[in-house]
């Protein structure tokens, strides 16, 4: 199997994802800090997706990966804009943005 | 050529969509109701676009429409216009009439027609966020209250980091694969000898992925939270279109292209399905918040809706696909008696507030009773036959331990839902409620309708599952 | 000795993991964006490397020089107090850690003895066209075969629009606006009350000096309830 | 149709008398029991005299189907034969006696005597029921109808809590009884398929090598079925063991005591055994059982009466030990004794219990015959009727109960085998113990210094004509009757007279060699009942104070006896006590701690599950986050695992 | 194609369905509070008549020669999966259906004025039990069967938990739930034999041959469900509770047809349906009989309120109801379903008795009454009757199927006809203790000095059970003839199968 036009083999590009994957998850729930690093760790998990899309796309020669990777994107920065004012919004009636300030409910 | 017409009904709907926003920004007065109104109109129309279409793909196959998808669609409408109908009084009274409201909830309902036609992991995708990105919004609604915006912060992030890991599975499996088209990815699937783990891996990923808009256990922890904190009606779309959507995806995505490994995918879902059904059915017992109660209730039945799914064969998709029927029916009801709590200008959820309902409105007590029945299990009402079919699905084929233990947990079930029912009818009444609005009103009676005499009309929406069923079976 | 390529590859990998894993662990806030946006340019370069020119452009304008602003954005406004960290709470980091070292495990499997699916080739849905540069071969697929989710992913960007407006979005308390409408509408017997005045009665008396009822006025926003639930 | 109209009209009248009573009155509902009672009577004694003496023959009068179950098919039917119609006669004629009796007797009560005269024509319906029943299941019916009036009867006074304690304690000892009679009726289905008498004593001799399998030794099909109807025949006739009800039931009105223990209900065991003679003749080891149990009561029952101070408990116990010796009779193939006793019994024991109770009414309701006493010039009918019941009871000649005892004690001793010479032993016994007790109950009444006080003495009278009538009608009875019928039911005319409603075996040659006896032994009885006359009257006129030496100085002794043998002390211990403790022990541990704890249990540990199982819902988006990537693991684990 | 029945005319589903007009009838009432409460009982009165009338028909048109279902009516339901609307009655059913019928129109009467608080619920609640009743017997396939045996449980939850005593709650939950848990079971074999035999049409599910495995598995799965409904000890502990808190026309329900539910189940299904199954089960149905009879007798001695004691005693003589079916023979089942029959008229006759005291002094403790024959004569009497009747006197209806089934028990087993029937001795002895407390003795308590006698609405109610039972005592041939060619036929089949599974077991013995 040729890994099409990557310059290392497909298995770095997936390793690096696979490495960036685990760090946004554990991002979310090692973060103890504020809100908005969660935020940035699902876009850092976003952007492990699309790394594995790129790398697969080329392998594979095919369009598909990137026009998912593309549509990944879009759909990331519309995440990125209704997480940022619901932060907002949470941070207006709570004055906090603490993850662990986030218990309101439970049970 | 490019068939446009097979997605005419979401095409139809997100241009009314449009304009109805368009309309809503223009009109500068209060124009929540009116544009309520609209987007029901748009739903009712759309409804019978999607009656009328006819079975084919489209756009090179990213798109199909087939009885499956329309029997998913029909579904996903009703449940969406019930719960749009309860907005209508709740947000006026609670201050939270925005015209953006309904829109947002049409938006959200064009993601799911787009997923119950998904042909292909992006199509799924694409569908799966705009639905999700709609409710994250509707989730915060209430941007006033903490409560709410804590929901929303919750659903938001949790969801993200599914569809992250739903994304991530789809990487995999098209890396595996090198496509994305149901239709093609059993050949990939059945050209290797064993299964590969890359697959697998995907696979799992992705049922991770559905399982979390399912709330099925272990992805479920943010249902209760969030039901409770979002507005009522939201929480009741969420527990009913948006809860059918991913569950037809996963249905197609199962039997469709992995269908060959079902083997493989069968203890994932069996396990689920059964911490599902047994959380769903302990956890509820301590509630004292009826949103949070009916987040665990909705929990237990998408455990046992799973149950139908685990077989892998024709008659638990047709199980699953009238539970799911039965389910929206039952838990728009309910929702719509939970929204007809107030007291005094005042939404009240607790449990407790409903004592003595039977006393001080009768028809109310009586329809949440009959929901709570369905919900239990207890026929005739029509919550026992999505039971039976999904059960005798498990019978069929040998899944007695999913049999015995959704049997069992269904008892368990039972004792919080008759709770209810014991508060409304044995306990000495709390202050009445205030008159609930005919909206409200309207949607119970219909739920409470169909509910009853869901087992009349048996036969008809038997064999209409069972077409649906059919398509997945080729 | 590797090519330069791969070197690149290596070079851009080891920053793009060193900067993510900065921006989990950094104390600071602003930090966590700069290193988000150090990890994207990495990023761009490794899909440059993969022959996907375009994404890399999208992924620096975008998120570069959108999204990553929009985070630095509320991050500023929000003002958060970043100093104050608290602890005690990391006691499920072991577990947490041992939990993420078996994911990493297993993922470490899958991409090691990555394999393709023999039919793969011929899967294929839109192959990468021959001689045609990335994003002419991208614009090409995606608005034809892609044109469906295209619109979809513009329903998106719209609901991501509609929500940020709806949940941010509000009006001041306290500025006062013009209303046109109002002020034509307004009449006499709004304003002005003709009373009969007694002779030599004080104006106390007669109750004129009694504070006027205010008219609603028109242009206040309705005020919102704080009435769901019972908390 | 006379024998259909003597069993009906009874229940008739009690319908008629019971029901709307408070409306009738006492007088009316009085008259009608009395009246149907009188039509019964005549049309029983003339269906007597038409089946004896016109030869109209044996028969069966079909009623109704009754219970239908598969192959399981009875009738309501009447058996017409000897032995129903002679029954059915003494029933009726004595019955009514009562019924009139009655009249004088309950003149002074708080209620109306409606109800009363109800329940006696009820008992009486009953009774003809039991007796011309043409199957067992039919007997049953009456079996039990008797046991239920008998209940109502002895509860009559139902204020009275002894009274209901022993209303109580006489149906549940019958039950004790009718539930092994139950068995046995099921038993002789089991063998045969029918309950209708005629077809199984045609099919008893093809049957009677049969073996049952109980207890992991095969027993004869036969004594099986023959012990389990005996026992039923002990609850009903009060033999030992089974006989602690009848003392007690002296708790009813004495016209009830008559009614119960004189003519009818406890003579149906007898009466059972007599009718079921065809399959006994089978079953020899079931009738040494009942010589055995027979001659026991009869000998236990008259040591216990000998010192009773109860005038009417007296009687009981003598009751009790009269029917031991007609089960002696019947244990040794002499159902015709047995059946002659029955008969004379039922004149002067009636004849006894009568005029106990006008001799009661006589002291205001006293019953203690320590309290009594001198007082026979007062009470001359009474007296003289006493007299004669307490010589035919003790059996001296020409009395009524000289003919059939002796034919019974002579029987006893001719049946050559160890068990009939044991019964003829306590028989003799018991003989002499008879006439000393009766003795001492006459002189202990009506002779010697009065002992009940002043304002007592005072109001003693004779008793209305409604009451000294029957007693003078059962006098005669009591005199002529085993006289009269000695030659008929057991002398040279006795198998014309049964014409086949009894049976003895080919072997059974009993009633032939009665006449055989020695004259020793056929003079015994006479001699015995005379020698315990003679000692009474030495006890209880001459030396007064001797009795109360004796009972001195053998104190156990008199207190084993007065105590009856402490058979209710120890029943209470056995039975009765363990029974309440171990009803609350099942209450209140089984039930209310181990049964019901099981599933509160449950439902605790349900709710307890329920607190753990959101436990882990913490509220904390880590914890969520956390949990679903566990789940995640757990999933490509299973996955993983699985392949 | 619907099938003719001997009535010209879909008589079951009119008798079964009937009932539900007259809740929409209820419904439809407007006025004064007092007014509907008035007009309610009228209308339930009258539609509960004119079912029982209707039901009448059943009765005089069955043919009790034969054994097969009677008045069949099928329609489609859910045609693919052999699921129909099935209605019919067999010599089996017909009686409780009348049963059923019979008894609703008294509990109307029962409650007529102890009932004032809701009072067109509570007739609502009535009717629409009624019609689960009737369906529940009519019903012949399984599906429906099952939906109308679980359908019961809802009104029955209403009545006992909105109209009952003072620990209705905790009543009714335990009613609801033990029932429930028990016959959720009972849709595993449901779903078991439907897989199995491709239809829910019980015709045709009788003569299907299951597995002897998969027979054992649904006996259980069956025995879960009825032991629950009948109630065999250990599980009778939820029927006490519920007896004492349910109002009394709702004991009346319960005791005279509810308990029937599980020991028709018994009939209907687990006997016929798995004969190798119920023969091998035979000794524990006999033990946990046994068990039953002994052991809730001696702990009705020890009760201290009349309901309880009553229910206890209900459980005693269902538990000789389950020894009776599990004889196999014709005396045996015939006693048994007689026993049924008469306990359901007895024991809700009891029921109504307690009623009428508790009505007048509003408490169940036996201590606090005593004497009543003073001032209830009539009472007395008719109270005693059912006495009489439930410790199966001769002439009474209780006698017959008692001692039916101890002819039945004897014919397998001496000492189980001999304990089964211990009831004899123990019955007598509650009983008579419990008439002793409270209708002899003197009377003491001046509200009791003051009580009255039967009212002639309460005379109506009881007129037509004391001559049911005098009549099932004397004349039962008029109730056995009725089911004795389906008993037969039950028992034959019984054998059949038994003997087809020996012959197969010799021939496995012999061919090696």
């Amino acid at each position: 199997m040729q890994d099409g036009a990557l310059p290392v083999s497909l298995g770095s590009y997936l390793a690096v994802a696979a490495v960036l994957l685990v760090i946004g998850v554990f991002g979310i729930f090692l973060n103890r800090k504020n809100i908005i690093i969660i935020l940035m760790s699902i876009e850092l998990i976003l952007l492990a997706v699309n790394i594995n899309l790129v790398a697969f796309s080329a392998a594979l020669n095919d369009m598909a990966g990137q026009v998912l990777a593309m549509f990944v994107l879009t759909v990331a920065a519309a995440e990125a804009a209704i997480g940022l004012a619901i932060v907002v919004v949470y941070s207006r009636n709570r004055g906090s943005i603490e993850v662990e300030d986030v218990n309101l409910m439970k049970g | 050529m490019m068939n446009w017409a097979a997605a005419s009904p979401e095409i139809f709907l997100a241009v009314a969509g449009m304009a109805i926003l368009l309309f809503g920004v223009l009109l500068k007065k209060e124009n929540a109701a009116l544009c309520t109104m609209l987007v029901l109109g748009a739903f009712a129309a759309t409804f019978v676009m999607v009656m009328q279409t006819v079975p084919q793909t489209a756009y090179s196959s990213l798109f199909v429409t087939d009885a499956f998808a329309s029997y998913a669609k029909l579904l996903i409408l009703a449940g969406g216009a019930l719960t749009m109908v309860l907005s209508l009084d709740y947000n006026e009274r609670q201050g939270i009439g925005r015209f953006e409201f309904p829109v947002l909830m049409l938006f959200s309902t064009v993601g799911m027609m787009t997923m119950a036609s998904a042909a292909n992991l992006m199509t799924l995708y694409m569908g799966l966020e705009l639905m999700s990105l709609s409710i994250y919004v509707l989730a915060a609604f209430a941007r006033e209250e903490l409560r709410s915006a804590e929901a929303g912060l919750k659903y938001f992030v949790l969801s993200a980091l599914a569809s992250g890991l739903l994304l991530y599975g789809i990487s995999l499996t098209y890396g595996f694969a090198g496509t994305m088209d149901f239709a093609k990815l059993p050949d990939a699937v059945t050209g290797v000898d064993g299964v590969s783990t890359g697959l697998m891996v995907g696979i799992a990923f992705v049922i991770a992925g559905l399982a979390f808009k399912l709330s099925a256990v272990p992805f479920h922890m943010w249902t209760p939270d969030v039901y409770e904190g979002a507005p009522t009606p939201v929480t009741a779309f969420m527990s009913t279109a948006p809860k059918v959507a991913p569950f037809v995806v996963l249905l197609r995505v199962l039997i469709g292209p992995f269908g060959h490994v079902s083997v493989q995918w069968q203890p994932i879902i069996e396990v689920v399905s059964i911490a599902s059904m047994l959380l769903g059915s302990f956890a509820a017992i301590g509630q004292t918040n009826i949103k949070r109660l009916m987040a665990y209730s909705s929990i237990g039945h998408m455990g046992y809706a799973l149950v139908g799914l685990a077989p892998g064969t024709e008659s638990g998709v047709r199980g699953v696909l009238i539970y799911l029927l039965t389910y929206v029916a039952m838990s728009a009801g309910a929702f719509a008696c939970v929204i007809a709590m107030r007291r005094q200008g005042k939404s009240v959820e607790r449990i407790s507030d409903l004592a003595g309902l039977a006393k001080t409105d009768l028809p109310l007590a009586s329809l949440l009773t009959l929901f709570m029945f369905s919900m239990a299990g207890v026929p005739p009402f029509a919550g026992f036959f999505g039971k039976l079919y999904v059960f005798l699905a498990a019978v069929q084929s040998g899944l007695w331990l999913l049999a015995i233990v959704g049997i069992l947990t269904s008892v368990v079930a039972c004792y919080y839902y008759i709770r209810i029912i014991k508060v409304m009818f044995f306990d000495a009444p709390a202050p009445a409620f205030d008159t609930r609005s005919a909206s409200v009103s309207f949607v119970a009676i219909a739920s409470g309708m169909f509910t009853l005499l869901f087992v009349l009309a048996l036969g008809p929406f038997t064999g209409a599952a069972e077409a649906a069923a059919r398509v997945l079976f080729g | 000795m590797i090519s330069a390529s791969a070197f690149f590859f290596y070079l851009f990998s080891a920053i793009l993991l060193a900067s993510a894993a900065a921006v989990v662990t950094s104390r600071n806030p602003v930090h966590a964006v700069l290193f988000l946006i150090l990890a994207f340019f990495n990023a761009a370069g490794l899909f440059l490397l993969a022959g996907a020119e375009f994404l890399a452009m999208i992924l620096l304008i975008v998120y570069v020089g959108a999204v990553a602003v929009l985070f630095l954005f509320v991050v500023m406004m929000l003002d958060v107090d970043f100093v104050q960290l608290r602890e005690g709470v990391q006691k499920y980091a072991p577990v947490g850690a041992a939990v993420g070292a078996v994911l990493f495990g297993e993922l470490w499997a899958v991409v090691l003895g990555w394999q393709v699916s023999p039919g793969a080739d011929s899967l294929q849905g839109s192959p990468t066209p021959a001689n045609m540069d990335n994003t002419h071969a991208l614009g090409q697929v995606l608005y034809t075969d892609y044109v469906y989710l295209f619109q979809v992913s513009s329903l998106i960007l719209l609901v991501a629009m509609i929500g940020a407006i709806v949940l941010t979005h509000r009006r001041r308390e306290g500025t006062r606006r013009q209303n046109i409408t109002m002020q034509q509408t307004r009449s006499v017997r709004d304003t002005l009350e003709t009373l009969q005045v007694r002779m030599g009665a004080g104006v106390q008396e007669l109750g004129i000096l009694r504070p006027r009822p205010r008219a609603e006025p028109a242009e206040e926003e309705p005020r919102h309830e704080h009435a769901a639930g019972d908390h | 149709m006379l024998f259909a109209t003597a069993v009906f009209a009874p229940l008739l009248g009690a319908l008629l008398a019971g029901l709307p009573g408070r409306v009738l009155g006492d007088r009316a509902a009085q008259l009608i029991a009395i009246c149907f009672m009188l039509l019964a009577s005549v049309c029983g004694v003339a269906a007597w005299v038409q089946h004896i003496y016109l030869g109209v023959p044996n028969g069966v009068v079909p009623v109704a189907d009754w219970i239908t179950a598969g192959d399981f098919r009875l009738q309501w039917a009447l058996q017409y034969d000897t032995l129903s119609t002679t029954m059915v006669a003494m029933v009726t004629c004595v019955a009514t006696l009562i019924h009139i009796y009655s009249v004088g007797y309950m003149a002074h009560e708080r209620f109306t005597t409606s109800r009363f005269f109800g329940y006696l024509s009820l008992f009486s319906f009953s009774m003809l029921m039991l007796v011309t029943a043409n199957n067992l299941v039919q007997l049953f019916f009456g079996w039990e109808g008797v046991g239920l009036c008998s209940y109502l009867l002895i509860g009559y006074w139902y204020d009275r809590p002894s009274a209901c304690a022993a209303a109580i304690k006489a149906m549940i000892v019958n039950r004790v009884g009718d539930l092994s009679f139950a068995l046995g009726i099921a038993a002789v289905f089991l063998r045969f398929g029918v309950v209708d008498f005629s077809t199984i004593f045609a099919a008893v001799p093809a049957h009677v090598d049969d073996m049952y399998h109980l207890l992991g030794t095969d027993f004869r099909a036969y004594e099986v079925i023959g012990v389990l109807l005996f026992i039923g025949a002990m609850g009903k006739s009060a033999q030992i063991f089974l006989h602690t009800w009848l003392p007690d039931a002296m708790e009813g009105p004495t016209p009830v005591s008559a009614l119960i223990h004189a003519a009818t209900m406890v003579t149906a065991g007898v009466f059972l055994m007599a009718r079921m003679s065809p399959l006994m003749e089978y079953a020899p080891g079931a009738l040494g059982m009942v010589t055995f149990i027979g001659a026991t009561t009869c000998l236990f029952a008259a040591t216990i009466g000998c010192v009773q101070n109860d005038i009417k408990r007296v009687i009981a116990y003598s009751t009790c030990s009269q029917l031991g010796y007609m089960f002696l009779a019947a244990g040794v193939g002499a159902y015709q004794a047995s059946v002659f006793h029955l008969i004379t019994h039922a004149f002067f024991k009636a004849l006894l219990f009568l005029c106990a109770g006008s001799v009661i009414h006589a002291m205001s309701d006293e019953q203690d015959m320590r309290k009594m006493g001198g007082i026979w010039r007062r009470v001359p009918v009474t007296y003289a009727a006493m007299w004669m019941g307490s010589l035919a009871l003790g059996g001296v000649f020409p009395f009524a109960g000289y003919f059939s005892k002796d034919a019974i004690l002579n029987a006893a001793f001719e049946s050559g085998s160890g068990i009939g010479l044991y019964g003829f032993a306590c028989g003799s016994a018991a003989a002499f113990l008879t006439a000393f007790y009766s003795g001492r109950l006459l002189f202990m009444t009506f002779h010697g210094a009065p002992r009940a006080d002043h304002h007592t003495m005072e109001h003693v009278h004779e008793s209305p004509l409604t009451m000294t009538g029957p007693l003078m009608a059962l006098s005669v009875g009591a005199v002529l009757a085993g006289w009269w019928f000695y030659p008929q039911f057991i002398g040279s005319l006795q198998q014309a007279y049964w014409q086949g409603a009894l049976f003895n075996g080919a072997n059974n040659h009993v009633l032939q060699r009665l006449e055989d006896v020695p004259a020793v032994i056929a003079l015994l009885p006479s001699v015995l009942g005379l020698a315990g006359f003679a000692i009474a009257v030495w006890f209880y006129i001459i030396n007064t104070a001797l009795p109360v030496r004796l009972a001195e100085r053998f104190r156990p002794v008199y207190l084993f006896l007065l105590n009856k043998w402490y058979f209710d002390e120890l029943y209470d211990r056995i039975f009765v006590k363990p029974a309440w403790f171990l009803a609350r022990l099942l209450w209140h541990t089984g039930d209310e701690t181990l049964i019901d704890g099981v599933p509160n249990g449950l439902a605790e540990l349900t709710v307890d599950g329920s607190r753990q199982a959101v436990r882990i819902q913490t509220g904390s988006i880590a914890i969520y986050a956390f949990t679903m990537l566990i789940g995640l693991v757990g999933l490509v684990s299973i996955f993983l695992f699985n392949r | 194609m619907p099938d003719i029945n001997a009535a010209g005319f879909p008589i079951l589903s009119l008798v079964t369905f009937l009932p539900l007009l007259g809740v929409v009838i209820l419904g439809l009432l407007r006025g004064e509070e007092k007014d509907i409460s008035q007009n309610a009982r009228w209308v339930a009165l009258w539609t509960t008549l004119l079912t029982f009338v209707l039901s009448l028909v059943v009765w005089t048109n069955f043919d009790p020669s034969v054994s097969g279902f009677q008045f069949k009516e099928s329609s489609d339901w859910l045609p693919a999966y052999g699921v129909g609307y099935r209605m019919g009655v067999d010599g089996i059913s017909a009686l409780f259906v009348l049963l059923a019928t019979a008894l609703t129109p008294l509990c109307i009467l029962a409650s007529w004025d102890s009932i004032r608080m809701r009072v067109r619920e509570y007739m609502m609640a009535f009717l629409i039990l009624e019609t689960m009743m009737v369906g529940m017997f009519c019903a012949t396939d399984f599906l429906l069967f099952y939906m109308f045996f679980e359908g019961v449980l809802i009104p029955m939850y209403i009545i006992i938990g909105v109209w009952g005593g003072p620990r209705r709650v905790y009543a009714s939950m335990k009613f609801f739930l033990y029932t429930f848990a028990g016959s959720v079971l009972m849709l595993l074999a449901l779903l078991a034999m439907w897989h199995r035999a491709g239809t829910t049409d019980i015709a045709v599910l009788l003569h299907t041959r299951f597995p002897p495995e998969m027979q054992t598995w649904l006996f259980l799965a069956f025995l879960a469900s009825f032991a629950v409904k009948v109630p065999m000890w250990p599980v009778h502990t939820w029927l006490p509770d519920a007896h004492v808190e349910a109002p009394t026309a709702g004991s009346v329900i319960l005791a005279g047809v509810l308990l029937k539910m599980g020991a028709y189940g018994f009939l209907r299904f687990s006997v016929p349906m798995l004969p190798q199954a119920a023969t091998m089960f035979q000794p524990l149905m006999f033990s946990l009989g046994v068990v039953a009879v002994i052991y809730t007798s001696l702990v009705a001695l020890a009760q201290q309120d009349m309901k309880k004691l009553i229910a206890y005693s209900s459980v005693a003589h269902m538990g000789v109801v389950v020894i009776g079916i599990f004889t196999f023979n014709q005396q045996g089942i015939d006693g048994a379903l007689f026993q049924m029959l008469s306990h359901g008229i007895v024991s809700a006759a009891l029921f109504l008795c307690v009623g009428v005291v508790y009505d007048r002094i509003h408490t169940r403790e036996i201590a606090r009454y005593g004497g009543l024959a003073d001032r209830m004569p009539a009472y007395a009497l008719v109270f005693m009757l059912f006495t009489m009747a439930s410790i199966g006197l001769p002439g009474t209806a209780g006698f017959v199927g008692e001692f039916l089934v101890l002819v039945g028990a004897f014919r397998v087993n001496f000492w189980l006809a001999l304990l089964g029937s211990a009831g004899m001795v123990l019955g007598a002895a509650y009983m008579l203790y419990l008439y002793r407390r409270i209708i002899f003795g003197r009377i003491t308590r001046d509200d009791l000095k003051a009580i009255l006698d039967l009212s002639p609405r309460e005379m109506a109610v009881f007129a037509p059970l004391v001559v049911l039972t005098l009549w099932m005592g004397i004349y039962p041939g008029s109730f056995t003839g009725f089911f004795d060619a389906s008993t037969g036929a039950l028992v034959q089949g019984h054998e059949q199968a038994m003997r087809a599974v020996q012959a197969v077991h010799y021939a496995a013995v012999i061919r090696p």
